[in-house]
C-alpha cells in the first residue's frame, strides 16, 4: 500500500506535476515496473517543508511515448534516463538526454531490468 | 568572450575516492557549464534482488554502499517488514536507532576529514580520522565489523549489545564528543575554511526544493526538512530537533554536519539510557505477501527510499532504490556554473557524493 | 590558535598509531574475520550453502566434503546462524592475504585438506 | 640495478582505483594511511598519478564500464608493476555474482599478483598485501627484502 496514490492517465501527467510544481512540492523520486506488456511508472512528491508524501502513478504500453516531466523538475532528468535506459519506457523532449548510456555501458545487456521468461514464470508459480 | 575549454574531473581524481566524471566547460578559469557523467559504479543491484530470495537482499543491499551500509541493510528490512506489516520489537527499535546513529558518526567525520582535506589543511583530516577510529571500534566490538555491521535482519537485529558493551560504547562517545567538539570549533572559525567557503557554491531555499535536495545539502539552504521527524524506530521517543542552517553555502554545510554530528553523539547517548529491556527479534511468517510498500530513512547524506513489491513468492517482484547522492546531483548543475575551477572540489564534495549508492 | 589544545593534548597524549606488525590488536569477541568448519559436527544438511548469500560454500553429497572458497566469502556470518549444529565458527583473525585463489576443502566427520597452502609464493626461483 | 631495485622495495609508490565498489574497501585503504595504521611509515605513498606507481590497488568488481579505464591505468604503470585485489568482491565478484552489469574480479581484465580477502578487508589485511606483493617482487627481481 503506498499511501496517497493518484491513478491518472500519462496525457493528465505534465497537468498533475504543475499543480505539484505550483505549490512548491519537491519530488522525491520515481519507479518503473515491469508488468508484462505494460509498463507502471510512479512519480513520488513531498509537500516541503515537512515530511508528506504522495504518488502519481500512470501505466503505458511498451510502446507508447511519454511525456517528459524535466521541463518542470530537472532534477527528474537522472530518473528519466535511468527509466529510458534500463526498461525501455520512450520519454520525450529529455532536457539533458544521455542517449541510453548513462548508466550501461557500450557492451552492457540491453533493457536489463525488463522481466525474464523464468522469471515470470516463477512469480506465477509461487503465486498459486 | 574567453575561448572555451572542456576540462574532465574524474572519473580517477584525488579529492574523489570514487569514480564520477564531471565535463566542465571552462572559460579561463570560470566554470560555464557542466554535464556529470556517470554510470562506473553501475552494477545492476535492483535487478539482482529481484533475482535472488529476499533474505540474501539484506547483504546485497549493505554494499550498496560501505559508509552507511548499516543502514541500507535497516531500511531494506523496514520496507520487507512494511509488506506484512510486521511490527518489530522495541528494543530492536533502539538498537537500529542506535547502529544508525553511529554510523551516521562516524560517516560524518569521515566527510569532516575529506573536506578538509580537499581544503588543503592535511593536520585537521588526521585528528577526524584520528576521532573516528574510534568510533569504528566500538561499531566493531557492537556488530562485529568496522565497515559492513550485518546486524540487520527482517524481523529485527542480530546482535545485541549487553551492559558491559553499553557502558564502554557510552565512555568512548563521550569521549568523541568532547574531542570533535574542540575540532569542529576550530573548523567553523577558522580564517582560512571562511575564505574558501563562504559564499561557494549557494543555493537558495527555493532553489534547494525545486531541485530536490535532501539531507544535509537541503538544512544548509535553511529547509527544516529531516526524514527522522517521521518518527520511525526509536526517533519519536527522543528529543531530535532538525538542524538547519541560512545561508546555502559551502560554509553553512560543513557547519550542519559539524552539528549533527554531535547531536548524533547526543541521541545515541539519549537512546542507550532509554533502551528497554526485551526480544531483539519477530520472526515473520512465511514468504512476504502481494503487496507494496515505500520507506523514507534519514542516512548520513540524505533521505533514503526504498520501494518494494511483494508477489507472494521468496523473491521480491521489484525494489527500487532512491540514494541521497542521486537526488542531489542535479543541484551541481546550479551551483558549479559561475565558480572557480579551483573550488569545484570542495563545491562537488560538499554534497557528501557517494557515487556506489547513486549507481547501485 | 584554537587548535592550540588539541596539539598540546596530542603531544603529550602518546601516539595514536598501533605499531601493526609488531604489535597487532587484541580481536573483539564478536569480530567476523574468516569462517571455518568443525567437521565432526558438520552433517551436510547444506543449510549453509543454500542460505549463503555469495555462494561461497559448496556441499559434494558423495564425497562428505564441505568447500569454501574464500574468494568469495563476505564473513556475514549468516551460515554460522542458519547452522543447527554449531559447526560453523567464526574466528575473529581476519584471513591471510593469498597469491592464488583455492578452496578450502574440509572432510565431514572426517580428517582437513588444504588443496595447496594458501600463503605461499608461487614463484620460481630464479 | 641494484640500488633502484631495493629503493623501490623499500618504498613502494602505491595507486588506488575504485572499480565500482561499496566504498568499504576504499575508505579502509584510506583509512591505512591515518594515524591509527599509518602506512606510510613503512615508505609506501598514496599517488594519484599512474606513471610514479609501483604497486597498483584495486577495490571492486570490474563492471563492463571501469574494465576499459583499468586496463588504461595498468598500461600507463612503469614495469616492474604489481597489483593487489583488495576486497572479496574485486576478486571473485563476490556477493555481486548475478548482478547484470558485474563482469567479475579484476584477474579478468588484468593479472593479479596478490589477493586480499574480506568485505571490507581490514586495514591490517591491507597492510599484509603489500607486504606480501612486495616480496613476490624481491623474488622476481633476485633481491634480498
Amino acid at each position: 500500500m503506498i499511501d496517497k496514490l493518484k491513478e491518472i492517465s500519462k496525457d493528465q501527467l505534465l497537468a498533475e506535476v504543475k499543480k505539484y510544481a505550483d505549490s512548491k512540492a519537491k519530488f522525491v523520486t520515481g519507479s518503473c515496473n515491469d508488468l508484462g506488456d505494460k509498463l507502471e511508472v510512479t512519480y513520488y512528491f513531498n509537500a516541503s517543508p515537512g515530511m508528506d508524501m504522495s504518488a502519481l502513478r500512470f501505466v503505458v504500453g511498451k510502446g507508447e511515448e511519454v511525456p517528459s516531466m524535466t521541463g518542470i523538475y530537472l532534477t527528474a532528468v537522472l530518473i528519466e534516463n535511468e527509466m529510458k535506459e534500463l526498461f525501455g519506457l520512450k520519454v520525450k523532449d529529455l532536457a539533458i538526454d544521455f542517449g541510453g548510456h548513462m548508466m550501461l555501458a557500450q557492451d552492457s545487456p540491453v533493457l536489463p531490468m525488463l522481466k525474464s521468461e523464468d522469471q515470470k514464470a516463477a512469480a506465477q508459480k509461487g503465486g498459486k | 568572450m574567453a575561448p572555451r575549454t572542456i576540462t574532465p574531473f574524474g572519473p580517477q581524481h584525488p579529492v574523489l575516492p570514487e569514480p564520477i566524471q564531471l565535463k566542465l566547460t571552462l572559460e579561463d578559469e570560470k566554470v560555464v557549464d557542466v554535464l556529470p557523467a556517470i554510470g562506473y559504479g553501475h552494477r545492476g543491484i535492483e535487478k539482482a534482488c529481484e533475482l535472488n530470495e529476499y533474505p540474501k537482499n539484506i547483504y546485497l543491499c549493505e554494499r550498496i554502499c560501505g559508509i552507511c551500509s548499516a543502514i541500507h541493510g535497516m531500511t531494506y528490512c523496514d520496507v520487507v517488514e512494511k509488506l506484512w506489516p510486521l511490527e518489530i520489537p522495541p528494543r530492536a527499535k533502539y538498537l537500529r536507532t542506535i547502529w544508525a546513529e553511529m554510523s551516521r558518526t562516524h560517516s560524518h567525520l569521515l566527510w569532516l576529514g575529506l573536506a578538509v582535506d580537499a581544503l588543503g589543511f592535511e593536520s585537521m583530516f588526521m585528528q577526524y580520522w584520528r576521532i573516528r577510529e574510534k568510533v569504528l571500534d566500538i561499531l566493531e566490538m557492537t556488530a562485529g565489523h568496522r565497515v559492513t555491521q550485518s546486524v540487520a535482519v527482517v524481523g529485527g537485529v542480530r546482535r545485541d549489545i549487553d551492559d558491559d558493551q553499553k557502558k564502554h560504547c557510552i565512555e568512548v562517545l563521550k569521549d568523541v564528543r568532547k574531542e570533535a567538539e574542540a575540532l569542529n570549533n576550530v573548523l567553523v572559525n577558522d580564517y582560512t575554511v571562511k575564505a574558501r567557503t563562504v559564499g561557494k557554491g549557494v543555493l537558495s531555499y527555493d532553489q534547494a526544493i525545486a531541485l530536490g535536495c535532501c539531507g544535509p545539502h537541503l538544512r544548509a539552504s535553511g529547509v527544516k526538512e529531516d526524514c527522522r521527524q517521521l518518527g520511525y524506530w526509536a526517533y519519536g521517543d527522543l528529543s531530535f530537533e532538525p538542524i538547519t542552517a541560512p545561508g546555502g553555502d559551502t560554509y553553512s554545510r560543513v557547519a550542519v554536519r559539524c552539528g549533527e554530528l554531535l547531536q548524533a553523539i547526543d541521541l545515541q547517548l539519549e537512546a542507550f539510557a532509554k533502551m528497554p529491556e526485551g526480544d531483539i527479534a519477530a520472526k515473520p511468517k512465511g514468504s512476504p505477501p502481494a503487496n507494496e510498500a515505500a520507506t523514507r530513512i534519514e542516512q548520513p547524506r540524505g533521505e533514503l527510499f526504498y520501494y518494494a513489491k511483494g508477489n507472494g513468492t521468496r523473491n521480491l517482484e521489484r525494489l527500487r532504490v532512491r540514494t541521497p547522492t542521486y537526488a542531489n546531483i542535479p543541484s551541481l548543475l546550479v551551483m558549479l556554473p559561475g565558480c572557480e575551477m579551483a573550488d569545484v572540489a570542495i563545491i562537488v564534495l560538499s554534497i557528501d557524493p557517494c557515487i556506489s549508492c547513486t549507481e547501485r | 590558535m584554537s587548535m592550540l589544545s588539541t596539539v598540546v593534548s596530542n603531544l603529550f597524549g602518546g601516539p595514536a598509531t598501533l605499531m601493526y606488525p609488531v604489535k597487532p590488536r587484541e580481536p573483539h569477541a564478536r569480530t567476523r574475520g574468516q569462517i571455518a568448519l568443525n567437521e565432526s559436527l558438520c552433517d551436510g544438511c547444506g543449510n549453509c550453502a543454500r542460505r549463503c548469500p555469495a555462494v561461497a560454500i559448496e556441499i559434494v553429497k558423495e564425497k562428505k566434503q564441505w568447500i569454501l572458497y574464500p574468494d568469495r566469502c563476505i564473513i556475514c556470518e549468516v551460515c554460522a546462524d542458519a547452522c543447527n549444529r554449531n559447526a560453523i565458527e567464526v574466528l575473529p583473525k581476519w584471513r591471510t592475504p593469498f597469491y592464488k585463489r583455492e578452496q578450502i576443502v574440509f572432510q565431514s566427520k572426517g580428517g582437513k585438506e588444504v588443496k595447496e597452502k594458501a600463503g605461499e609464493c608461487p614463484v620460481e626461483e630464479v | 640495478m641494484g640500488i633502484i631495485a631495493t629503493s623501490r622495495l623499500k618504498s613502494p609508490w602505491i595507486m588506488h582505483f575504485d572499480n565500482s565498489s561499496c566504498n568499504g574497501c576504499d575508505i579502509e585503504v584510506l583509512a591505512s594511511l591515518t594515524p591509527l595504521y599509518d602506512i606510510e611509515r613503512f615508505g609506501i605513498v598514496n599517488m594519484g598519478n599512474p606513471k610514479h606507481t609501483d604497486v597498483l590497488v584495486v577495490t571492486g568488481p570490474v563492471n563492463r564500464r571501469t574494465a576499459r579505464v583499468l586496463k588504461n591505468l595498468y598500461d600507463q604503470i612503469a614495469d616492474p608493476k604489481m597489483v593487489i585485489a583488495v576486497g572479496t568482491c574485486s576478486i571473485s565478484g563476490g556477493v555481486f555474482h548475478n548482478c547484470y552489469n558485474v563482469l567479475g574480479g579484476v584477474d579478468k581484465v588484468v593479472p593479479v599478483d596478490v589477493y586480499v580477502p574480506g568485505c571490507a578487508a581490514r586495514p591490517e589485511a591491507i597492510i599484509d598485501g603489500v607486504v606480501m606483493a612486495l616480496q613476490k617482487l624481491a623474488k622476481l627481481q633476485g633481491v634480498a627484502l
